[in-house]
């Protein structure tokens, strides 16, 4: 990134150095702060559960035994499930950015419930730490969905884990509603609904889904835990119980949850597509209505996870047609984005790089996903690395990409300093290109029968498996480049200025890092979000060349 | 053209009738998804060059899509969609109407083998014979957790589940052996709970057939679980015997009499209960919990028992119970679902 | 769609919360999410229900023959007067007559911990029966497939709500005490309305509970 | 005073509901009983939403909360039902089997049940 010859200047005071001590931190009750509390911790649950899956991949390198048992596989692998499905892509976004961004976007000074927040974060962390200890004192072997009866019956240290779980399923729900509140009531007067960033109606698509959503998980894995201390049998057979019922309970919520973690990805990709194509989304309308159907209809198709599962013909062909249903919201997003580049001012940087990644791979995984809910193609599909390759190009393709676009789109408003651009593009193309590498491979091994979840496989799967942990160093290579420069740039980047991007995004109204109080005087939007079409009724502060 | 989308795709060979069909519909949806995703990638391509930043403050046109654009990407995309599932679930529904005239199999799953008998008596483990072009119903149940059999020649996939049985068909189109694997994570040897099909022709299977009438298997009240005395068999030939005893004398290890799910004191303090894996565990990394009193003297067996020796012992293991024997769990009476 | 040609422009607030009334809506509002998250926890539960009552019908038709229907409508009562008494303790303070909102809270605490004691006597009943949940359930007299699973959604379902009326006691009782020493007035008194919103939802729960175990 | 007499009057209300669910009970009607039941405990239900949760005063948010809720109460258990009405009899819990160590079977099977073989009996 080249700048004009005038240096922007740090601004003087603000949010991160208005207090100073530990304890500022600890019991702030200011979102940006507690948005980067929840970053830090997120980059640990992330950094734990990478490496888990990087020993994976070793293990996979070769058939038979390469660097761990047979148990220690089946407790590392459900060590990687529950923490990047749990403690890294479910808060990931909402509770990083969103936190950020939320109150920044919409004019107000903080979320609804300050303190409510900050509570958000200490159950985040309680279950979190909760969850981590148990797996790895206990070693629990069940995989992240805890089917029934084999969670129950299993010998391993099932229950903390639960509880764990369960702890960090309230701090969602709290934070969700949290979120949903503060769209409601804190909007600035005369933001309307249809004025909204699309960010926010993300964030606040995903609010619906936690708030709804997660208190069943909590139930059903109350009902398990009792289920494992005193044996009360609702999924259980030979009790009288179905473990159907618990597949059910499960995905009620889980496959939503998947929309939890790929919905404020969308919502930083509207953004930044907007923002470095310095172009109004070719449909507002259109992004709107698919993120709040995405959330509903998004809670109908939970049983295409039960196609082979003995579940009725007619379930089968009710959640299959209702999938269908779902797939086309995203399907409308990806031609929006695509179109919204036309007569666009593009700029190729890192976030837009991660952009072209995440449309790219989101569009890759999404088919995958309309092919997987196809009843007869799940026959040979389903717990397959088919299906592995499909949900790690949603979440891994789509949903990290999202992340990262969001972390360097959105670093200088954080911290007030810009990284180096040319090796951010770099490690951008690395990281898909390792991801590609990574998950690719995983589709044929899925098409050539090989199920999930196995500690040692047939000979013939073996080339694919090595192509496939090849691309996984790769892409951990990556990011600890980005975990380099990232941190070199905390104090030695250059200084960002208010708005580096020179993007029309509401949240570039402050100072970048913004004052504690968000605004020095109350911000004037004179647009609409992601309005490029008209010169500046503010004067446009960008710095990059 | 199929036969090449196959081979480019690493799909096995087309073992059964429903392969074809599943095929027919991936092929379907991975030509459209490639076609649909070149395109966007080339317009998207095009956009980046043509459109590419000139200065940094360009002011861009506000463009927007008519209306009748959005209604064409919604309606075009919701059209394949709802078309492949339509598709798809005819095929799915077919596979699982079993047609009349089909063969019977009795398929039971379990930590970690699968066992399979015909109604006329005889059974076999790891081992499924059945005539080539003629179909052949499966009625799945299991005996513990969930497991899911699996045969990727066939594209077959149903899940095997305890207390219940789930039904699904297939037709071996050709003479052959096809491998069958467990596609539902059950625990500590998932990966190894392997067996085959072993497609005869039908001339073929019929003197199979009457070969294994001779030693039935399964054949009335009284006759002691097949896989107790495999396990037996197994303990002595692994040399189990030389420290542990059946009679719930102790010896140089614990007695396995009234062993499973006993709760076992540790050396290490703590207890543990005897469950399937704790037992399966001990047998591939015995230092890891060692019963108190006992010395920790057992080497591993990693390696040295197969994943059907293991599951035998385990069942073994827990025929030895102190009360009253548990009746064999596996009670399987005539199942008919036509005509419900 | 197309954008008006001028928009006002979007002027900020200038504090976190403008006024009562708008910090009211927003507790309001977070209530009602909140609680909208405890009736989806319950619908697990329910859903649970229809599913096992769908699948043995007869069990789940018998069951109220064991069930202590006095003792279950009894504490309907109990808890529908109790609610009477919280709504009554709102209307109180919003007439300004703090003293009597903290009497009729306490009245409706005290109703909370009757309902504890007479589910506790039916708790008790059950368990020398045998009738109790799952692995532990050995009674004679209802004995068929199904019954297990009547009692152990019994115990469940009933027990989550028990756990939630410990809570609303504890938010009641807090109340009361706020209420008693004059925190409350005309102007303020949204804690009042949302605790009060969840000693409300507690009874709902058992409303539809009630029917479902003890009734039909 | 007025707001008191509201909440009284809605308070008789709800003792009557119940009263009357208590009595319909007595008649044993089967299905429809459940039904009525279940009926009479949704009118008591708005009652309280009404006018004791303050939802009479509260336009839009809240309004809309609840009824989004209500919705996906309507969505888990619906289609739970509807699947699990579809299934054939024998999958359905407690399935074929003997389900042998069903709870409250007091009476310990004293003999191991005659093992069949698969299919005995069959044409």
């Amino acid at each position: 990134m080249s700048f004009e010859v005038a240096e922007p200047a740090m601004p003087r005071e603000h949010y991160l150095n208005a207090r100073r001590g530990a304890w500022s931190w600890l019991t702030t009750h200011d979102h940006k702060r507690i948005g980067v509390m929840f970053l830090v911790a997120l980059l640990c649950t992330f950094l734990l559960g990478g490496m888990f899956a990087l020993a994976l991949r070793l293990e996979l390198l070769t058939p038979g035994e390469t660097v761990m048992g047979r148990l220690a596989y089946n407790r590392a692998f459900t060590l990687h499930g529950v923490i990047m499905v749990w403690l890294f892509l479910i808060p990931s976004i909402p509770t990083t950015f969103g936190n950020f961004l939320l109150p920044l976007m919409i004019g107000a000074r903080d979320v609804a419930f300050p303190r409510l927040n900050l509570a958000s974060f200490y159950l985040f962390v309680v279950g979190a730490v909760m969850t981590v200890w148990a797996i790895l004192e206990g070693g629990v072997d069940t995989g992240w969905t805890f089917y029934t009866p084999y969670s129950t019956a299993t010998g391993t240290d099932v229950l903390p884990v639960l509880m764990g779980v369960f702890v960090v399923g309230f701090s969602t729900i709290l934070s969700g509603l949290n979120f949903i509140t503060t769209v409601h009531t804190m909007r600035a007067p005369g933001m309307g609904w249809m004025r909204l960033p699309l960010f926010v109606w993300a964030i606040y698509g995903t609010s619906i889904i936690q708030v709804l959503a997660t208190p069943v998980l909590g139930m059903v894995l109350l009902l398990v835990a009792l289920e494992r201390v005193v044996g009360v049998g609702l999924f259980d057979p030979a009790r009288g119980g179905d473990p159907l019922l618990y597949q059910h309970l499960f995905w009620f919520y889980s496959h939503p949850a998947v929309y939890i973690m790929i919905l404020p990805g969308m919502g930083v990709i509207s953004e930044a597509v907007s923002a470095f194509c310095r172009k109004n989304p070719i449909s507002y309308r259109v992004l709107v209505w698919s993120t709040v159907g995405i959330a509903f209809v998004g809670f109908l198709t939970w049983g295409h996870h039960m196609f082979v599962s003995g579940q009725s013909v007619l379930g089968a062909g009710t959640f299959s047609i209702l999938s269908m249903l779902v797939a086309i919201f995203t399907a409308l997003k990806i031609f929006t984005w695509t179109s919204t580049m036309y007569r666009g001012s593009i700029w190729m940087c890192t976030p837009f790089t991660y952009v072209l990644g995440f449309i790219f791979l989101l569009f890759f995984g999404g088919m995958s996903g309309v092919a997987v809910a196809v009843t007869s193609a799940d026959l040979h599909w389903h717990d397959t690395y088919f299906v592995v390759a499909h949900f790690h190009f949603i979440m891994v393709g789509a949903s990290l990409m999202a992340f990262l676009a969001g972390l360097h789109y959105w670093f200088p408003k954080m911290f007030g300093r810009c990284y180096p651009e040319g090796l951010g593009v770099g490690t951008a193309v690395l990281i898909i290109f390792g991801f590609i590498t990574t998950f690719l491979p995983q589709f044929l091994l899925g098409n050539m029968g090989m199920p999930r979840r196995y500690a040692d496989y047939p000979e013939h799967f073996q080339p694919l498996h090595v192509a496939s942990t090849a691309g996984a160093s790769l892409l951990g290579f990556g990011f600890l480049i980005i975990a380099a420069y990232l941190g070199w740039s905390l104090r030695h980047g250059r200084v960002a200025g208010r708005n580096p991007w020179g993007s029309r995004g509401y949240e570039w109204h402050s100072d970048s890092p913004p004052p504690e109080a968000n605004f020095h005087e109350p911000p004037v939007f004179p647009y609409r979000p992601h309005d490029y079409s008209r010169p500046d009724l503010q004067p446009e502060v960008g710095h990059a060349a | 053209m199929s036969e090449l989308l196959r081979r480019m795709l690493f799909l096995p060979e087309e073992g059964s009738t429903l392969a074809s069909r599943v095929d027919g519909i991936h092929f379907f949806i991975i030509l459209t998804t490639f076609v649909v995703g070149a395109a966007i990638g080339l317009t998207g391509f095009v956009f980046l060059l043509r459109f590419r930043r000139r200065h940094a403050h360009a002011l861009t046109p506000e463009v927007l899509a008519p209306v009748w654009m959005e209604a064409l990407f919604v309606s075009v995309p919701l059209l394949f969609f709802l078309l492949w599932g339509a598709l798809g679930y005819r095929d799915y529904v077919w596979s699982r109407s079993a047609p009349p005239d089909a063969l019977d199999v009795y398929v039971t799953g379990k930590q970690w083998m699968w066992k399979f008998a015909y109604p006329e008596g005889p059974g076999a483990v790891d081992v499924l014979h059945v005539p080539a072009g003629r179909p052949v119903r499966l009625l799945i149940t299991s005996r513990d957790v969930i497991h899911s059999f699996y045969v990727p020649a066939f594209r077959l996939k149903m899940d095997a589940i305890p207390g219940r049985y789930t039904e699904t068909w297939f037709e071996a189109v050709r003479p052959g052996r096809y491998p069958v694997l467990c596609a539902e994570y059950c625990g500590l040897d998932h990966s190894h709970m392997r067996a085959e099909v072993v497609a005869l022709s039908p001339a073929e299977f019929e003197v199979w057939r009457t070969q294994q009438g001779g030693d039935q298997v399964a054949s009335g009240a009284g006759v002691a679980e097949p896989l107790v005395e495999q396990g037996r068999v197994v303990a002595t030939r692994a040399g189990c015997f030389q420290c542990h005893t059946v009679d719930g004398t102790p010896h140089i290890g614990p007695t396995w009499r009234g062993l499973y799910l006993r709760e076992e004191p540790l050396d290490t303090g703590g207890t543990i209960r005897a469950d399937v894996a704790y037992l399966t565990e001990s047998m591939m990394e015995p230092q890891a919990k060692v019963v108190a009193g006992y010395a920790p003297v057992m080497p591993s067996f990693q390696g040295r028992l197969s994943a059907g020796d293991v599951a035998s012992l385990v069942e073994f293991i827990q025929s030895l119970r102190p009360e009253r024997p548990v009746p064999p769990t596996v009670q399987e009476p005539r199942y008919e679902l036509r005509g419900r | 769609m197309r954008p008006e040609a001028s928009l006002p422009p979007v002027v900020p607030q200038a504090g976190h919360f403008g006024d009562e009334a708008s910090r009211q809506d927003a507790a309001h509002l977070g209530m009602w999410i909140f609680i909208a998250s405890e009736v989806m926890l319950f619908t697990a539960l329910f859903t649970a229900y229809a599913f096992y009552r769908y699948a043995y019908p007869d069990a789940f038709h018998q069951g109220r023959l064991h069930m202590e229907v006095g003792l279950g409508t009894l504490n309907t009562y109990v808890l529908v007067t109790s609610s009477i008494l919280v709504a009554l303790a709102i209307s109180a303070v919003r007439a300004g007559r703090d003293l009597r909102a903290g009497g009729l809270l306490l009245g409706a605490l005290a109703l909370g911990v009757v309902f504890l004691f007479i589910k506790g006597a039916e708790y008790t009943q059950h368990a020398h029966d045998g009738a109790l949940p799952g692995a532990w359930y050995d009674f004679e007299a209802f004995s068929m497939p199904g019954a297990s699973l009547f009692f152990t959604l019994y115990w469940v379902m009933t027990g989550v709500h028990a756990v939630h009326v410990l809570v609303g006691m504890g938010v009641l009782s807090t109340l009361a005490v706020r209420a008693l020493s004059g925190h409350f007035s005309v102007a303020y008194h949204t804690p009042l309305e949302l605790g009060g919103m969840y000693w409300h939802l507690v009874d709902i729960v058992w409303l539809f509970l009630w029917p479902l175990l003890y009734l039909a | 005073m007025a707001g008191s007499l509201k909440m009284l009057g809605v308070g008789l209300g709800l003792l009557v509901l119940t009263t009357l669910s208590f009595a319909l009970s007595r008649l044993h009607t089967g299905t429809l009983g459940l039904v009525v039941a279940l009926v009479i405990a949704a009118a008591k239900v708005g009652l309280i939403a009404f006018f004791y949760m303050h939802l009479s005063e509260r336009q839009g948010g809240p309004r809309l909360v609840i009824a989004t809720a209500f919705v996906f109460v309507a969505i888990l258990m619906g289609l739970v039902l509807v699947e699990a009405g579809d299934r054939a009899a024998p999958t359905m819990p407690p399935g074929p089997f003997q389900p042998l160590l069903l709870p409250g079977r007091s009476t310990v099977p004293k003999v191991a049940p005659p093992r069949a073989s698969p299919g005995e009996g069959s044409p």
